[in-house]
């Protein structure tokens, strides 16, 4: 299944859910933040939310700027 | 002293905010805070790099300090406002610097579309300091749409150029009953002291401190500096004379 | 920091001076000299006045500060050679600030008369700081003349102007090797703290403070000001530039 | 020369534009327009008024000038549009100065409703020419609007200022392909240069000359001054330097 | 108008006098003084220099100018009377720019050695124009000494950096009886409107013109501005505000 | 009959034109333009155009201004 | 006897001593410095030094000055 | 015989005069200031004014300058 993740196409497992997807990005849940289809998601919700064909994903942290 | 400035509710005792970008090495960070006594910190939001394993800025930002992610990379209002919630979702406060800007030399902000986004974000119950190109009427609409402070630039964005923009910025601070804190441009603490001395309730440097040789001694620089100019306006300055006013008696003396 | 500025074999750690003159009551002065954090002191020597009961200067400075007595009212070298050693028959050190003037509107020194001055008491083992007019040739004769530092104006006596002379100052402090004293003009902290970034030795403060509304907060002011342009000046500060520099990444963002 | 400046279908060889407000006596305004050489004069427009038996200000202002009504008094857009509809209605051509202030103090314009008021009056076939904060994202909404030239202020009306807003005028020459007309604040013929100089493609005048002791003499003054820093500007001025550069040969001579 | 500038019995009515080095091609210089309007042109003095058939310098420049030579290359006040001496020999009057220079770097005026020769010279029946670093002492030594008018730097020589001593130099216009002639560092025309404007009696530019890229066009703007900043400083110019004052009429209109 | 002339309540003669008011006024027609009730009116139509009660006009001129 | 101090003519006694004239002035010898007909002179040779008519005298101190 | 010209030692004939050594130096008499041995000398005396050994001559002339 391809979904898009910060602007990419990526091959990711079916109904994959965000927790999962994190975990095997190798991104620490703590530091970022991720909006779903346009649609901010809470931490909570990480576990349950799965994802679908074609779906957009951004993952978003902070970083050093002025 | 007692010397307070107060912006959404939050008691600053430092009125230097800080930039976190573009320092050689990151980990400087915490003792540049240190020395430049800043209460406020600006970062950025940008999607995680999966290329470069970046350390998280937030573990080089003091827990106290209070956070201020900037809305860097917007084009538009609404561009900034998803930015800006993202933002927050982040759990880290509910300030937010408006930075709107689609200029690619000189990044000067779009003050027509920074209105729009201080308007929807005061809305939302942001704390909302939006950097702004001076303007006296953009600034009273700024104010009317709920800005918390209003930042005019000094000069563009990074150039170390100063407080160029002086005349406009002094009006604002004049006219515009709101906290005016001056950012972008200022280059070397004499000039952030000037700001403040004019009655500046704060500057925001970034690039001044993070591009210097020694950025904590240039940090605990610039800190020294808004101090100075701050109590200098607070200490009703002697007037500014055309002909000179000996320092000395002129009484007579051996030679009468 | 070990910073620290020799002048006549005394090592200084403060880079602010002070004038001692026209504070509304002198009984300020003591404080004064704690908040600005000065360690030479400057005073001036005159005709007892038996009409005026006046205080004793000298118990309002600290008797660890240098004492630079002035030769104001001198309008010779003669005169200020002979003001010079009354001040030092008074047992407080050798330190002197040649101040030869005969132009009553601008109180302008008078370069010729004080380099001979300079020459004189040099000669007689004074620590001889001389206030000048700036002019790269005549800071030379003085150098050559035997003087410890040479502190020229930033503007006239007393008028708060500022660091109007700023093109000649800069040269002086590129070409003579020698400490170089702004002295005279500096009206407010930020000049004090510019004056130091372009590099000179010290900065001597008279006016600014003592006619502030508030001379104790107005002289903390100074002393941070003028360690704040230090600092920067000795912290490699960033290149000034043409167009703008990001301070936040200018790589893609939400829109791409 | 055949340096002209075209704008709105018209070759204008003068590029000092000349207001015609606060003259001591209007009869002195054709001697002031010869002198100036200026081709483009404003005028206000008013209710007649009745009680002073006021002198048509058109019979002073020469039939070969270019007429450019401002829409002074206007707070908003609309009430700039109904304006300049009112004064394009008595015949003579259809330039138009939008100026569209609500703040009493600096008389700073309100760049948001000129914008409105630009869009509306280019529509409708009028040559625009919007007097502005100097903003660039406002000028690049102007011109997107239709604006025939951009006119940023120097400093506040009537001041005398001079060109305290360089920084951000030097930005609009260089990125707004329009021609950018400096427009109020100028008070000197020596600013009025250094604006031509920068790049800009006029400036307009009216204080400075009114207010003269001799307003014919002082108008002359600005048109000839106007055409040196414009020829300046054409000739590429010679590099500024940071060190001494001989004038005369700094080859060997009788000493050697 | 009968603005004349006298100088040593002359009656000029240019106030731009000319330098004659650094141009790229000496035959230009004719179209230059024609264009330029010049009345006095400095020359220097050199050995002949068999190896280069260079042209005579004279043939270039008006019968009817007042010839200036200088005495660059003077070190001391002895040589630059000497070749004062040799350049009255040639028989082209007994005009003298006074020029003694040790400075290698800043090419800054020795005021010391300057007075000397000045008082020499005057008293060999030379026209004394002695180039001056901007001090009031000096210059009142430099009038008691015999010279006809004082020529203080703007900056350094070459730079084009402009009038960066104006404080100064403003006080020597303020309190010297004798025309001021602001030699050296002039970059610009709007730099020479504005010494005039100050009261400067004229100004002497070489680099400007000569290294511009359309030298005869830039002599041309030299010429404009420092007519119209003469122009404007006779013209009693209005005063300079802190608020605005509105040039149209601000009495009610249409939304009354 | 009352109008408005320049936002002033002023009598007029009923059905007065706006030639023969300007006339009245004193004022040089070239000189001026005409807003009747917020319509810009031409020259051309001035001695047709008659006031009825109310009616507001607008007589403006060019004066000096910068 | 008259003597000139800090430029006025003053009488004094005969043959007075500059120690006894600070004193009888009310001058703390500490705080001043004393010129004698143009020689300053140490505050150890005062008791000793006798004025003689139409001396001059300077009494100076330090005040403040920038 | 040798003489020091503009400051470089040059071979020259005996006796020879001013004017004889412009000339030769092809140099325009009018354009050109003499001193010899630190005296200046008028146009007038160059055609009798020989040179001896050692003499000091500069000629100079004026060029560009500011």
């Amino acid at each position: 299944m391809r979904v898009y993740i910060n602007g990419s196409e990526t091959e990711v497992a079916e109904k994959i859910t965000v927790s999962a997807l994190l975990t095997q990005m190798g991104l620490d849940p703590d530091t970022v933040v991720v909006e779903h289809n346009m649609v901010i998601r809470a931490k909570s919700e990480w576990a349950q939310l799965s994802l679908a064909a074609s779906d957009k994903l951004e993952i978003v942290t902070f970083v050093g700027g002025g | 002293m007692s010397d307070v400035l107060e912006i959404g509710g939050i008691e600053l005792r430092s009125r230097l905010f800080l930039g976190s970008g573009k320092f050689a090495a990151n980990k400087v960070i915490p003792d540049v805070v240190a020395a430049s006594g800043a209460q406020v910190v600006t970062v950025a939001v940008r999607r995680v790099d999966m290329a470069s394993a970046d350390e998280n800025i937030l573990t080089h930002i003091p827990k106290d300090c209070v956070l201020m992610p900037n809305t860097s990379g917007a084009r538009t209002a609404e561009e900034a406002v998803r930015i800006a919630r993202l933002a927050r979702a982040a759990g880290c406060g509910n300030w937010v610097k408006i930075e709107v800007i689609s200029d690619n030399r000189y990044l000067l902000p779009d003050n027509f579309e920074t209105i729009k986004a201080t308007e929807v974000l005061a809305g939302e119950g942001f704390v909302v300091l939006p950097y702004m190109s001076p303007d006296l009427m953009a600034a009273k609409r700024l104010a009317d749409a709920g800005a918390a402070a209003i930042m005019p630039l000094g000069s563009p964005i990074g150039t170390n150029r100063g407080l160029k923009t002086k005349e406009l910025v002094r009006i604002l601070i004049e006219e515009i009953p709101l906290p005016i804190v001056v950012d972008a441009g200022i280059g070397r603490p004499s000039e952030a002291a000037e700001a403040m001395e004019m009655g500046a309730a704060a500057v925001l440097v970034n690039t001044a401190i993070a591009t210097a040789g020694d950025p904590v001694a240039m940090a605990r620089a610039f800190g020294m500096a808004v101090e100075a100019g701050r109590m200098a306006h607070l200490s009703s300055p002697g007037a500014i004379l055309q002909y000179a006013n000996a320092s000395s008696p002129l009484t007579g003396f051996l030679s009468e």
